[in-house]
C-alpha cells in the first residue's frame, strides 16, 4: 500500500503553519493599531 | 448614443492617425513577441507549428494591454476625462466609441500578426471562414473588457502594473477559446471550432452588455 | 484596557476553533481509516476539500458585500468584502498546496491543466488582483468603489470553478458529498464534515478579527488626517496670526 | 481640501454622495445586475452545450472512432487499466486500457506514474496514435481517481495486529 506520510505531513504542516503565521501577524497588527485608537471607537470591548 | 459613439471613436482614430503610436510602437512590439517566441522554440520546428495559434493570441493579448493603456492615457492627459464626463455625452456612447476605436486598431494589428505568423511560422491559413469570425468576436471581447478595466485603472499612479494584473486573468477565457478555434481553423476538424466561436460571442456580448450598463458608474468612480 | 481586536465572543469562538483543530488532527491523522484505493493519502482530503468549500463561500460573501456596498455605500460592507477576500485567498492557497501534494502521489503529477485546476488558478489570480486594487494609494471611497466593481467578477469564476468537474471532463474527480448518494464511508465522511465545520468556524473567527483590524486601520488613517489638519491649522494660525489676523472675511 | 474641523472624530467616514448621483448609480446598477443575470443564464446554457468541445480527454471508444480525424495529433485518452503487464525494458510500460468495451493497447515511454497505477484504475494517457494506428504511444500518464472513498477492509489490516 502507498505510504504517503511524507506528503501528508508536509500538507498538514504547511497549511497549519501558514494559518498560524497569518493569525499571529493579524492579531499583532490589531494590537498595534488598537493602542493608537481611543477606546470609545473600539466598540467591541 | 450612436452619434456620441461615432464622435468618440472618430476622435480616437484621428488621434491615432496623427500620432501613429499603435503603428509605430505597438505593432512592432507584437511582431517582436512573435520573433522572440520563434527564437525560444526554434530548435524544435514541430513545437512552433503546433503552438502557432496559442502564440498568436498571446502576442495579441500583450499588445492589447498596451493599446488599452494608450487609449486611456489619452483621456487622462490634461483632464480630458473630466471634460468627457461633463460634456453631456451618453456614457454608453462613450463606451461604444472607445470599444469601436480599440477594436479597429486591434483588428489591424491582428491582420499584421497573421501575416507575421504565415511568414515566420509557416502557418497554413485554410479555414478562413472560421478564422475571420473568431478574430472579430475575440477582438470585440478583448476591446470591451479592456475598455472597462482601462477606465478603472486610468489615472491611477500604478496603472502600468495594475492593468495587466486585472485584465489578463479576465481575458484568459478569450485566449483559451480563440486558440482552440484557431487550432481547429488551421488544421483539425472544424466542428469543434464553431462551438468555441460561440463561447467567444457570449464573452463579447457579456462584456459589451456590462459596459453599456455600468460605464456611467465607472466613469464617476474612477 | 483591552488593547487587541479580541472580545469575549471571539475568545470563546477562538477556543472552540482551536479545540476543533485538535479534533480534526486527531481524526484526520489517527482515528479515520485509510482509503481502500489511495491508502493514507486520503487524509489530505480533510484539509483540501474544507478549505476549498470555505474559500468559495468567502468569495461569495465578498461578492454579496460588494453588491451591498454599491447599493448602500457604507463602510461596513466595504470592510466585510475586503476581509472575506483576504481570508478566502489564504484558504484557496491552502487548497492549491494540499491539492498539489495530493496530486503527485495519486495522479502522478503535481499539476495539470484540466478545467477544475485551470479555473482555480484563474480564481486565485483574480483574487490577487482584487487585493492589489485594495492596496492602491487612493482616496478611500474611490478605492472602495473600484474594489467593489472588480470584486463582482469573482462570482462567475467561483461558480464555474465549483461546477467545472460536473460540466466538463476533468482529471479532478467529481463531487463526493454534495450529491444525492454520497460515495463515502462513515468515519471518512464524519472526518470530512468535521473538517468543514472547523474551517467554517475558523473563517468566522478570522473574519471578525480581520474586520476589526481593517476598521482600526481606517480609524488610524482618520486620526492621522485629523492630526495633520490640526497641525497645519496651528502652523497657519501661528505664522499668519500677526501679519493677517482676520483670515476669514478677507478672501 | 476640506479643512473644516469635524464635530466627532468617528463621523467623518466620507461624506455621503449627493442624492441625485446616488440615485442614478443605483438605477444603473439594478439594470446591470439584471443584465448580468440574464447573460449568466445564456452563458450557462452555452457552457452546457459546449462541454463536448472542451475535452480534456477522449474516452478510449471515442478515440478509436475518431482515429482518422486525429491523425498524428496529440491528445489525451481515458480508460481503465485492464491488463497491466510488467515493465518491458528500462523505463517502458506496455498495458491495455478499456472503456465501454473498446480496448486500446498503450505503449508508455516512462515508469509507473504513481503507486496507484494498477489494474482496475482509470488512467488518462497523453500522446498520439502510432503511425499505423494500432497502438497508442504515450509519454505521460495520470491516474484518474474516482470520487468514491471506502475504508480499507479491516480484514486486510488486521493481520499486522497481534
Amino acid at each position: 500500500m502507498t505510504d504517503g506520510w511524507g506528503y501528508i505531513l508536509t500538507c498538514y504542516g504547511l497549511v497549519l503553519a501558514a494559518l498560524v503565521v497569518i493569525v499571529a501577524r493579524s492579531s499583532q497588527r490589531g494590537r498595534k493599531l488598537a493602542r493608537q485608537v481611543p477606546e470609545e471607537q473600539r466598540r467591541w470591548m | 448614443m450612436w452619434r456620441d459613439a461615432a464622435l468618440v471613436a472618430g476622435k480616437d482614430l484621428r488621434l491615432e492617425l496623427r500620432s501613429r503610436v499603435a503603428i509605430n510602437q505597438v505593432a512592432p512590439f507584437a511582431l517582436l513577441v512573435l520573433v522572440l517566441f520563434a527564437f525560444a522554440l526554434d530548435p524544435d520546428r514541430g513545437i512552433l507549428a503546433r503552438a502557432t495559434a496559442g502564440l498568436y493570441w498571446v502576442a495579441v493579448l500583450f499588445s492589447a494591454v498596451l493599446a488599452v493603456q494608450r487609449a486611456f492615457a489619452v483621456e487622462v492627459a490634461d483632464g480630458v476625462r473630466d471634460g468627457l464626463r461633463l460634456s453631456g455625452l451618453d456614457p454608453a456612447g462613450i463606451f461604444v466609441g472607445k470599444v469601436a476605436a480599440l477594436a479597429a486598431q486591434l483588428l489591424v494589428l491582428e491582420a499584421l500578426l497573421g501575416l507575421g505568423v504565415v511568414v515566420f511560422y509557416d502557418a497554413d491559413v485554410a479555414g478562413m471562414l472560421l478564422l475571420v469570425p473568431t478574430c472579430l468576436a475575440a477582438t470585440l471581447g478583448v476591446a470591451a473588457a479592456g475598455s472597462l478595466y482601462g477606465i478603472l485603472s486610468a489615472g491611477l499612479r500604478v496603472k502600468e502594473t495594475i492593468l495587466p494584473l486585472l485584465l489578463l486573468p479576465v481575458v484568459a477565457p478569450v485566449l483559451v477559446a480563440a486558440t482552440q478555434a484557431f487550432e481547429a481553423g488551421l488544421s483539425g476538424p472544424t466542428s469543434d471550432g464553431w462551438r468555441w466561436l460561440g463561447l467567444l460571442i457570449v464573452f463579447a456580448a457579456a462584456y459589451v452588455g456590462l459596459g453599456l450598463t455600468t460605464f456611467d458608474l465607472l466613469l464617476e468612480e474612477s | 484596557m483591552n488593547d487587541s481586536t479580541a472580545s469575549t465572543g471571539t475568545r470563546v469562538l477562538g477556543s472552540i476553533t482551536l479545540v476543533g483543530f485538535a479534533a480534526l488532527l486527531l481524526f484526520g491523522l489517527v482515528l479515520s481509516p485509510a482509503d481502500a484505493a489511495q491508502g493514507e493519502l486520503v487524509r489530505m482530503m480533510y484539509v483540501h476539500v474544507p478549505t476549498a468549500f470555505v474559500a468559495f463561500g468567502a468569495f461569495t460573501v465578498t461578492v454579496a458585500a460588494s453588491v451591498a456596498y454599491l447599493l448602500r455605500r457604507t463602510e461596513w460592507w466595504d470592510l466585510v468584502a475586503h476581509g472575506s477576500a483576504e481570508i478566502g485567498a489564504v484558504l484557496l492557497a491552502a487548497t492549491l498546496v494540499s491539492g498539489m501534494l495530493w496530486g503527485r502521489p495519486t495522479w502522478g503529477v503535481y499539476w495539470t491543466w484540466d478545467a477544475r485546476l485551470t479555473t482555480t488558478a484563474l480564481l486565485f489570480v483574480l483574487v490577487l488582483g482584487y487585493l492589489a486594487v485594495r492596496r492602491l494609494p487612493l482616496d478611500r471611497d474611490k478605492r472602495a468603489g473600484l474594489a467593489a466593481v472588480v470584486g463582482l467578477l469573482l462570482l462567475p469564476t467561483t461558480i464555474v470553478c465549483h461546477y467545472a468537474t460536473t460540466w466538463w471532463r476533468t482529471l479532478h474527480q467529481g463531487p463526493t458529498i454534495a450529491r444525492a448518494d454520497p460515495q463515502i464511508d462513515g468515519l471518512l465522511l464524519f472526518t470530512l464534515v468535521l473538517g468543514l465545520a472547523v474551517f467554517a468556524l475558523l473563517y468566522v473567527w478570522m473574519m471578525v478579527h480581520r474586520f476589526r483590524v481593517l476598521y482600526l486601520e481606517h480609524r488610524v488613517e482618520d486620526l492621522g488626517l485629523d492630526t495633520a489638519i490640526a497641525e497645519r491649522r496651528r502652523e497657519a494660525s501661528g505664522a499668519l496670526a500677526t501679519p493677517r489676523p482676520a483670515t476669514g472675511p478677507v478672501t | 481640501m476640506d479643512v473644516t474641523p469635524r464635530t466627532a472624530p468617528g463621523s467623518g467616514v466620507g461624506a455621503p454622495p449627493a442624492p441625485s448621483r446616488r440615485h442614478r448609480g443605483r438605477r444603473g446598477l439594478a439594470i446591470g445586475l439584471v443584465l448580468v443575470a440574464a447573460l449568466g443564464a445564456v452563458g450557462f446554457l452555452l457552457i452546457k452545450q459546449i462541454d463536448s468541445a472542451s475535452l480534456y480527454y477522449y474516452n478510449a471508444d471515442e478515440a478509436v472512432a475518431k482515429r482518422d480525424d486525429l491523425g498524428d495529433q496529440r491528445f489525451r485518452i481515458q480508460g481503465t487499466v485492464v491488463d497491466e503487464r510488467s515493465a518491458v525494458g528500462d523505463d517502458r510500460l506496455a498495458f491495455t486500457i478499456a472503456f465501454a468495451g473498446t480496448r486500446v493497447e498503450v505503449d508508455h515511454d516512462g515508469v509507473e506514474p504513481s503507486a496507484l497505477f494498477e489494474e482496475g484504475m482509470p488512467v488518462v494517457c497523453e500522446g498520439r496514435w502510432s503511425p499505423d494506428g494500432s497502438r497508442f504511444v504515450s509519454d505521460r500518464i495520470e491516474v484518474k481517481h474516482s470520487s468514491e472513498y471506502k475504508a480499507e477492509n479491516p480484514d486486510r489490516v488486521d493481520p499486522a495486529a497481534p
